[in-house]
């Protein structure tokens, strides 16, 4: 059987990646900003898995290293929902602009 | 074995039950804020006290987290410092509703430090930074009402999310090139071939996003202005100390063989670090931005001693942290004091500020002299002693551009000094009474920055436990 | 003797000055840690010449050399030849005058005293260290209580003068730090003995002279870097004024002096621009004073010139000229510091320093204004003062030097002898003498504590003016040392 | 050689009594201080008469030669192994005349001033500078070593300086002093350049050696200094120019004789010790002192000689204009310094050709006298008068005659009528000029009428013309001059402490003049034989005594024939009156040059572009910081966004360009 060669792969994770990055450099909302940052750290974790598959197969660092991800990931999810919700408290809004007060 | 993991994990081990005993005081019957506070400061102490005595070196998990005497000494540093951040904050959270959630929170960052710094592997290396920063984003929200504070945690969050994704893209691609995760094998296929090169700029711009080295440095003064002082000057002492130390480490350990590579990237960094630090710093008011911007050109002074690659390289930044500790913590002493009785977070608040308080005075313009590095204070020798390290490659442009830089910095500091004792004001900060254990905590970094520079067995037994490559 | 006791008198002085509660107590013990400073030196001088005399030919006496930093091989190695010990004694005598023009100082008593003792630690310290970090060290422990000295108690728009001064001198002594390293980096020591012996290579010290010496320079009022003199002069209180002119001016002097012996072939290729920049200051700086109303700012702007006197002499690099150098740099001390005191004593009572606002005040007060006299006198070089065995040994060093352009930058330089006393005798004829306006005419003399000072002061300007050849028999052994590198550098060429 | 180190006693008194007075005459000796300075005078001028009488009588002449006695030689400043400063004593002929003039003219005025600033205020300070002047004055002469002599020249000048400024609360006093002060000052640069060529190329500042080496032809250091030359003059010239430069300015040579009128404003002894008998010829002194190596270089002799006789002949044309009776004097005393410099210029070294420096010395000897009788008795009668200008004087002859006496004794022989002192001097300085200078005669002579001429103007003024009584009271009144002088009413001539001196000078002014000078001063030491050539000397006195009857007939009584011969000379008058404008030239020259295109540029520069760079740059930090400001634009995602940027900037340096 023909499989999937490992630079397809590589370039899914990239593209995933940049796509995250540009989600998080455009959008306004911050719940969606969020959301662009999981699609970065899930780029992570195909890039970990498909190394561990393709080049490694006999240990199985990739694999544990993208469920501590994962992992992680949630928790900190959870503590920017926390904090996006606290901010729409003394905001009234979790429009990224809107929290700009401290600059220069 | 089973023994020996108690003598390596004790600092953690104790770290740990601190944070059951909060729990257990948290559900357990209602107490007055007073005694809390003090047990805790008393626990703290303890915790200082049993890291201190008693060496320890080796590695378990097979190597996962290793240890030696250098990285507890490193431990022991930042369980002073959260001692007397601690000691400093006793005002703010004297009546403060969650204190046991704030120590709670603060404990877990550590405790997370601890691991990042002891870690003989990228993944515990991953696991110890987040640990330690997602606490941080909570309690930069502590002041729950305040717009700045919720604002300053969302960029917080935000960001170091960002940065913790650049950092894993970089691991991945390290672990890609080389198949591991332990630094003892990876230092053998580090190379400078480009996919490692782009993994370890990767893996570089997510510590320097941490120590806010330019242009990653974006998130601080916002992150400083809006959280409490208390988080804030744990963000500025202690994580900024615990990731310099793991950074240090790394590089000295892991990447080696490309040293010349990180060589430049670290003359780079340090060059507009303490550039751009020094001409934001000259033009704040609010104290805590002013601390920010300072601390970001410090940053860049330490890369200079990192980038020295030597022993004495690694020594000066144990030791420059070290007195950073003392002097930094005794403004944020200051400020806490100020922003918690007086509500005031601006220099020119500080007008006439001697005449009403000399006590507070002195210890700021000492504090501030230290970090300035101005003899007979310890930091006029942790600033020589880095910039001596860094010497020691023969890059004097750079040298003399620090030196210069230095001058700069002069200019901000002693602008502050010039509001507290020369400017007129009609109407100075009424007079502070300081409570006993903060000030207990100003009297001992006073007596740290007097006797860390001239004793030299201080630097001196540093010197002998540091590695350098 | 030991002569760490240099740093532990005043130490000692300043921390019961901390402890000490109200202005009476604050006086006396400043006033007795002082002179035990001065005991100290005298002793210290006594016991240095008995050595002498017993033929200790050392170069430095009382060396006591004890690991500081053990890993960057920084010792705290200290001891004193002629010079320094010369340079001792000035700082020993205007601590004292100092502390008794101050006697009546009521802001911030407490603080301010401290501080003059905490320079002046500084001062000693800088004096006896023989290893170039302690030097550093101590260099810049004289910094910072300028800073608050003048900030704190001056006058004018004393924010911007003490941070103008406190900039240029840590800029000054960041450039030293540079050439410290460099030193460092290729000697692998900061023992200036050390580092004489084994000498150091040419390359090194073309690349790294410039910055020590100039460094060192921006201390010294080293054209075009003497901006901070005449404001900060100008602002600081009286003592402060006597301390900067008459000491920590002297600490750049006395480090291009070492500086120049330490590298002697780097002080040898460019002693002509040292040179350039010497005569312009001595001239530019003479001329700047004519047309000063201000009293402080022209006796500022006459340091600048007199201090002018001591570069060139180090740039010519002879052995007389750097006697020379090293007796103005004492004569300049007490002289302006004299100057400084007089000055103050008459803003104290006529409150204006205006040259224009004065007049005739040798009828209210004789006393102060001889000390003026005197102090005038000797900065345009009368005989029988110290300024003017100085100069004339600075000149007749210069001249040694058969080229032409030397020739040409020692007659510039003695020419600025006229414009001195072209300003000196109109500030004189001004304040002095003249008609006296009315609300001046009540006024009253100098008190105890100032006629002593002042006092003091003359005494060590006619010792040195009266009897060269003491001072001479103090410093030429020493000079003789420095000039053995020297004339090794210079006869190499 | 037998011992003269008594003779250190004789500068070491005065010192002393300034010492004691300085320090505590305001308190303790507010009355008496002129008594202890004047005691402690008298004891060294008896020294130094009884050092005279030995060394010309007892041991000064070994065959026939009078010696250089080093009495005390003390190194007091050493530069390098040969060049020193030494403080010393020497005894040669010219050093004890010095010493005889000095003390006893100093020893006249201490006791004249005894009346005369009787009641001052600042008494015992006027006393202490009079003592303080003395003793740099006798330091100056005793000098071994030529930078000894420099320190003292500016000693004397500065105790100058006191003095004229004596009067300090009268701002023409202050700028008469600061004048003084300052023109010196000018000249003595001049003087300490020459000391450095002399020593630098001698190798040794010792005066004797220095003669010793520059004087013998073949000495390397005489090839040296002669082989060194500089905008074509040799270094010998160059060094001896510059040091009489500053013998120049110390005795009011053209042109840097400005300052000598104005310090008149002294009070009138002091103008009498300084401005006539010894500061001002301290010049001549120093030229003598180092003639023997002037005698080597003819060019700067030269120089001396024209210098000279053009300040005798202006000084001259000016004195006959002059109003004031002290500026009177005082230009009379430039004439006669400059007799004496062009004596020493046309003299040559030794033997009969040593004439002019004999007859300088003798007319430096006899002038003293005279002239300090002159001045005390004007002071005399501005003491009794209150006033300097002539026109409230006249007719005092009757009021004050022993003053008459001595002042028309003095006015005598300053004419040089025989047989007054001066009639012998000006005989051996003519005498000089006529052998050696046909010119410089010419000159001399017309001088010498003009001298008398201006002399009887003064007397006749002062003691005829108008009739007394009514001028002494209108005058009485106004005391613009000798401010404090209290005691204002109409006594006499004053106290005997002011006649008696009058009488001693009267007496030397006839009686020195037969000393046998030249047996015991010249140019080489050893006896010169002269004589007074009745026939060579009927030119000039009757030359004098025309124009002494001139002046009579001009000024004995009020008439109009002055003021006739003022509108013949018309312009000249007027420019001669102005003192030929030199005094503006020089105002020019400082108000108008180098303050406004000098002293202030620099001043300017200094505050704004020096200064202004320094501020340059730190304004220019501050507006970096103020454009950068907006990096931190508080936005989240830009953080973001830079964060990349640095990823991406960093890969690209360290993978592509530093590979």
């Amino acid at each position: 059987m023909n499989e999937v060669p490992l630079t397809h792969i590589l370039f899914l994770s990239t593209a995933l990646f940049f796509i995250g990055m540009y989600g998080l450099f455009t959008r306004r909302n911050l719940i969606t900003m969020l959301m662009s940052i999981e699609l970065m750290l899930n780029s992570v974790n195909i890039n970990f898995v498909a190394f561990n598959k393709y080049l490694f197969p006999d240990k199985l660092d990739g694999l544990f290293f993208s469920l501590f991800i994962i992992t992680i990931a949630a928790a900190e999810a959870a503590v920017a929902i926390a904090i996006i919700i606290n901010l729409y408290r003394s905001h009234q809004s979790i429009d990224v602009d809107d929290a700009t007060e401290m600059k220069f | 074995m089973s023994s020996s993991i108690f003598i390596l994990l004790r600092q953690e081990l104790l770290l740990s039950l601190l944070i059951f005993i909060l729990l257990f005081i948290k559900i357990g019957k209602e107490r007055s804020n007073e005694s809390i506070l003090n047990l805790i400061n008393i626990l703290l102490v303890v915790n200082l006290a049993a890291g201190i005595f008693g060496m320890s070196e080796g590695g378990i998990f097979n190597g996962m987290f290793t240890t030696n005497a250098f990285i507890v000494l490193e431990k022991n540093i930042l369980n002073l410092a959260m001692l007397l951040i601690s000691m400093q904050s006793y005002a703010w959270l004297k009546n403060h509703k969650q204190l046991a959630e704030f120590y709670l929170l603060l404990f877990t960052s550590l405790l997370g430090m601890f691991f990042m710094i002891s870690s003989g592997n990228l993944l515990m290396f991953y696991l110890g930074l987040e640990m330690s920063t997602i606490p941080l984003a909570a309690s930069a929200n502590f002041d729950l009402a305040k717009r700045k504070s919720s604002e300053a945690a969302m960029k917080l969050i935000l960001s170091s999310a960002f940065s913790s994704g650049i950092l894993l893209m970089g691991i991945s691609f390290l672990y890609g090139t080389t198949g591991t995760l332990s630094f003892d094998v990876l230092t053998a296929y580090i190379s400078n071939n480009p996919m490692q090169l782009f993994a370890f700029i990767l893996l570089v711009s997510g510590f320097a996003f941490k120590i806010s080295a330019v242009p990653f440095h974006l998130w601080t003064a916002d992150v400083y202005e809006g959280s409490p002082v208390a988080v804030t000057a744990f963000l500025s002492v202690v994580s900024k100390a615990a990731v310099l130390f793991t950074f240090t480490s790394i590089l000295y350990k892991v990447f080696t063989p490309i040293a010349t590579v990180w060589y430049g990237v670290l003359v780079v960094l340090s060059i507009t670090t303490i550039l751009i630090g020094n001409l934001f710093a000259l033009r704040q008011d609010n104290f805590k931005r002013f601390l920010a911007f300072s601390s970001i050109a410090q940053v860049g002074f330490i890369l200079i001693g990192i980038s020295g690659s030597s022993q004495a390289g690694s020594a000066s930044l144990v030791y420059f942290v070290l007195i950073y500790v003392f002097s930094n913590l005794a403004a944020f002493g200051v400020v806490s004091v100020v922003s918690a009785l007086a509500g005031k977070e601006n220099i020119s608040d500080f007008k006439g500020f001697y005449k009403t308080n000399p006590f507070l005075s002195w210890v700021l313009t000492i504090a501030l002299f230290s970090l300035a590095g101005v003899p007979p204070t310890a930091g006029f020798f942790g600033k020589l002693f880095l910039m001596m390290a860094g010497a020691a490659k023969d890059n004097y442009g750079l040298i003399i551009f620090a030196a210069l830089n230095m001058v700069v910095s002069f200019y901000y500091y002693l602008k502050v000094v010039k509001a507290m004792f020369m400017d007129e004001n009609e109407a100075p900060i009424q007079k502070l009474n300081v409570p006993g254990i903060t000030k207990l905590a100003m009297y001992i970094c006073m007596a740290g920055i007097i006797i860390t520079g001239l004793a030299s067995l201080v630097y001196d037994y540093i010197y002998s436990l540091s590695i350098g490559i | 003797m030991n002569l760490s006791l240099l740093i532990i008198l005043p130490l000692l002085t300043a921390l019961l000055i901390l402890l000490s509660k109200q202005l009476a107590q604050i006086r006396v013990i400043g006033l007795a840690g002082s002179l035990a400073q001065l005991g100290a030196a005298a002793w210290l001088l006594k016991s240095y010449m008995d050595q002498r005399a017993a033929g200790n030919t050392a170069t430095y006496l009382f060396e006591t050399n004890t690991v500081w930093f053990k890993a960057l091989n920084i010792n705290y190695h200290i001891g004193i030849d002629g010079i320094a010990l010369a340079m001792i004694l000035l700082t020993a005598l205007i601590v004292v005058a100092g502390i008794l023009v101050s006697w009546t100082m009521e802001k911030l008593s407490k603080e301010y005293f401290f501080l003059l003792v905490l320079l002046s630690m500084g001062a000693y310290g800088f004096f006896i260290s023989l290893d170039l970090f302690t030097l550093f060290f101590f260099l810049e422990v004289a910094v910072i209580p300028k800073f608050l000295l003048i900030g704190i108690w001056g006058s004018g728009k004393k924010e911007n003068s003490a941070m103008k001064l406190a900039l240029m001198l840590m800029a000054g002594s960041a450039l030293v730090f540079v050439g410290l390293m460099g030193i460092y980096y290729n000697t692998h020591t900061f023992d200036m003995v050390e580092i004489g012996k084994m000498g150091i290579s040419l390359g090194v010290q073309k690349f790294f002279f410039p910055f020590l010496f100039l460094g060192f320079g921006i201390f010294a009022a080293l054209f075009p870097f003497h901006t901070w003199v005449p404001d900060g002069h100008a602002s600081a209180p009286t003592a402060a004024s006597m301390f900067l002119a008459g000491i920590s001016m002297k600490l750049g002097g006395y480090g291009c002096l070492r500086m120049a012996a330490l590298m002697p072939d780097a002080a040898h290729s460019y002693s002509w621009i040292i040179i350039l920049l010497a005569t312009i200051a001595i001239i530019y700086g003479a001329f700047a004073t004519m047309m000063q109303t201000d009293l402080k700012y022209i006796n500022a702007y006459s340091s600048i010139s007199h201090c002018g006197f001591v570069i060139l002499g180090i740039g010519m690099l002879n052995k007389t000229s750097i006697n020379g150098a090293v007796i103005q740099m004492v004569s300049h001390g007490l002289m302006t510091a004299l100057f400084f005191a007089a000055i103050g004593m008459i803003y104290s009572r006529t409150h204006t320093r205006m040259v224009a606002q004065l007049g005739g005040l040798l009828k209210v007060m004789p006393f102060i204004s001889t000390v003026f006299v005197i102090a005038g006198l000797c900065s345009l070089g009368l005989p029988g003062f110290s300024g003017f065995v100085a100069e004339m040994t600075v000149f007749m060093g210069s001249w040694q030097n058969p080229d032409g352009v030397y020739r040409l930058a020692t007659v510039i330089s003695a020419a600025s002898i006229v414009v001195t006393a072209v300003y000196i005798l109109r500030a004189t004829g001004k304040t002095i003498m003249g008609p006296i306006s009315n609300e001046h005419a009540l006024l009253s003399d100098a008190n105890w504590n100032e006629k002593l000072a002042a006092g003091l002061l003359i005494i060590g300007i006619l010792i040195i003016g009266l009897a060269p050849f003491l001072i001479n028999q103090l410093i030429m052994p020493s000079t003789d040392f420095l000039m053995i590198n020297i004339d090794k550098a210079i006869t190499l060429k | 050689m037998s011992n003269y180190l008594y003779i250190l006693w004789i500068p070491l008194l005065p010192l002393a009594s300034f010492v004691i007075l300085g320090l505590f005459g305001r308190k303790y000796f507010a009355k008496t201080a002129g008594i202890i300075s004047t005691a402690s005078l008298l004891t060294s001028t008896i020294l130094s008469f009884v050092a005279a009488k030995q060394y010309f009588f007892v041991d000064g002449k070994v065959n026939g030669i009078y010696q250089k006695i080093i009495a005390l030689k003390y190194t007091w400043l050493q530069f390098s192994p040969n060049v020193s400063i030494d403080m010393g004593l020497i005894v040669d002929p010219i050093s004890v005349m010095m010493l005889i003039v000095v003390t006893s003219v100093s020893l006249m005025v201490h006791v004249f001033s005894l009346g005369y600033m009787k009641g001052e205020e600042r008494f015992a300070t006027y006393y202490a500078f009079l003592s303080l002047f003395t003793f740099s004055m006798l330091g100056l002469i005793l000098s071994v070593n030529i930078f000894q002599v420099y320190m003292f020249w500016e000693l004397v000048g500065a105790s100058s300086f006191l003095l004229i400024g004596y009067y300090f609360n009268k701002p023409s006093a202050v700028a008469a002093s600061k004048k003084a002060f300052i023109v010196t000052r000018f000249a003595d640069l001049g003087f300490l350049i020459g000391i450095m060529i002399m020593g630098f190329y001698g190798g040794t500042l010792d005066i004797g050696l220095l003669i010793q080496k520059l004087t013998s032809v073949q000495s390397p250091e005489f090839l040296s200094i002669t082989s060194a030359s500089f905008l074509g003059a040799s270094m010998l010239t160059w060094g001896l120019t510059l040091i009489f430069m500053g013998g120049a300015g110390k005795s009011a040579m053209f042109p840097l004789h400005i300052w000598l009128p104005d310090a008149m404003e002294g009070p009138t002894p002091v103008s009498a010790l300084i401005h006539a008998a010894t500061m001002v010829v301290a010049g001549v002194y120093l030229v003598a002192r180092l003639f023997p190596i002037f005698s080597m270089d003819e060019a700067s002799l030269t120089i001396v000689t024209y210098v000279g006789a053009f300040s005798a002949l202006l000084a001259a044309i000016i004195a006959c204009t002059q109003t004031d009776i002290k500026r009177v004097l005082a230009y009379s005393t430039m004439s006669q310094i400059g007799y004496m410099m062009f004596a020493l210029g046309i003299s040559k070294n030794g033997g009969e050709s040593g004439l002019g420096f004999m007859a300088s010395m003798f007319h430096l000897f006899t002038h003293a006298f005279f002239k300090s009788l002159l001045f005390l008795g004007a002071g005399a009668v501005i003491h009794m008068v209150h006033s300097n200008e002539m026109k409230d004087m006249g007719g005092l002859r009757k009021l004050m005659p022993i003053t008459h006496i001595a002042f028309l004794i003095a006015c005598l022989a300053i004419a040089g009528i025989p047989p007054f002192a001066g009639f012998f001097s000006k005989e051996e300085i003519l005498t000089a000029a006529f052998h050696e200078n046909k010119l410089i005669f010419g000159v001399a002579l017309f001088t010498a009428a003009l001298t008398s001429f201006y002399m009887f103007r003064l007397y006749f003024n002062i003691f005829w013309s108008k009739d007394a009584a009514a001028k002494a009271h209108s005058a009485s009144h106004d005391h613009a001059h000798n401010a404090g002088n209290n005691d204002a009413h109409d006594h006499g001539e004053g106290s005997w402490t002011m006649k008696l001196p009058l009488i001693i000078l009267a007496a030397c002014a006839v009686g020195v003049g037969f000393i046998p000078f030249s047996q015991f001063i010249t140019s080489d030491g050893a006896a010169l034989e002269t004589h007074i050539d009745m026939v060579f000397s009927i030119a000039p006195v009757s030359l004098s005594i025309i124009a002494i009857l001139l002046s009579a007939s001009f000024y004995k009584n009020q008439n109009a024939k002055s003021d006739k011969a003022v509108a013949f000379f018309g312009g000249f008058y007027r420019a001669a009156y102005k003192k030929f404008y030199v005094d503006e030239l020089y105002l020019f020259i400082t108000k108008k040059i180098v303050f406004p295109l000098i002293g202030q540029p620099i001043a300017w520069a200094d505050k704004n572009i020096v200064d202004g760079f320094i501020l340059l740059i730190a304004n220019t930090t501050a507006k970096i910081s103020a454009a950068i400001k907006t990096l931190q634009s508080g936005k989240v995602q830009n953080y973001a966004l830079f964060f990349f940027g640095g990823v991406i900037a960093l890969s690209v340096l360290f993978i592509y360009i530093w590979k």
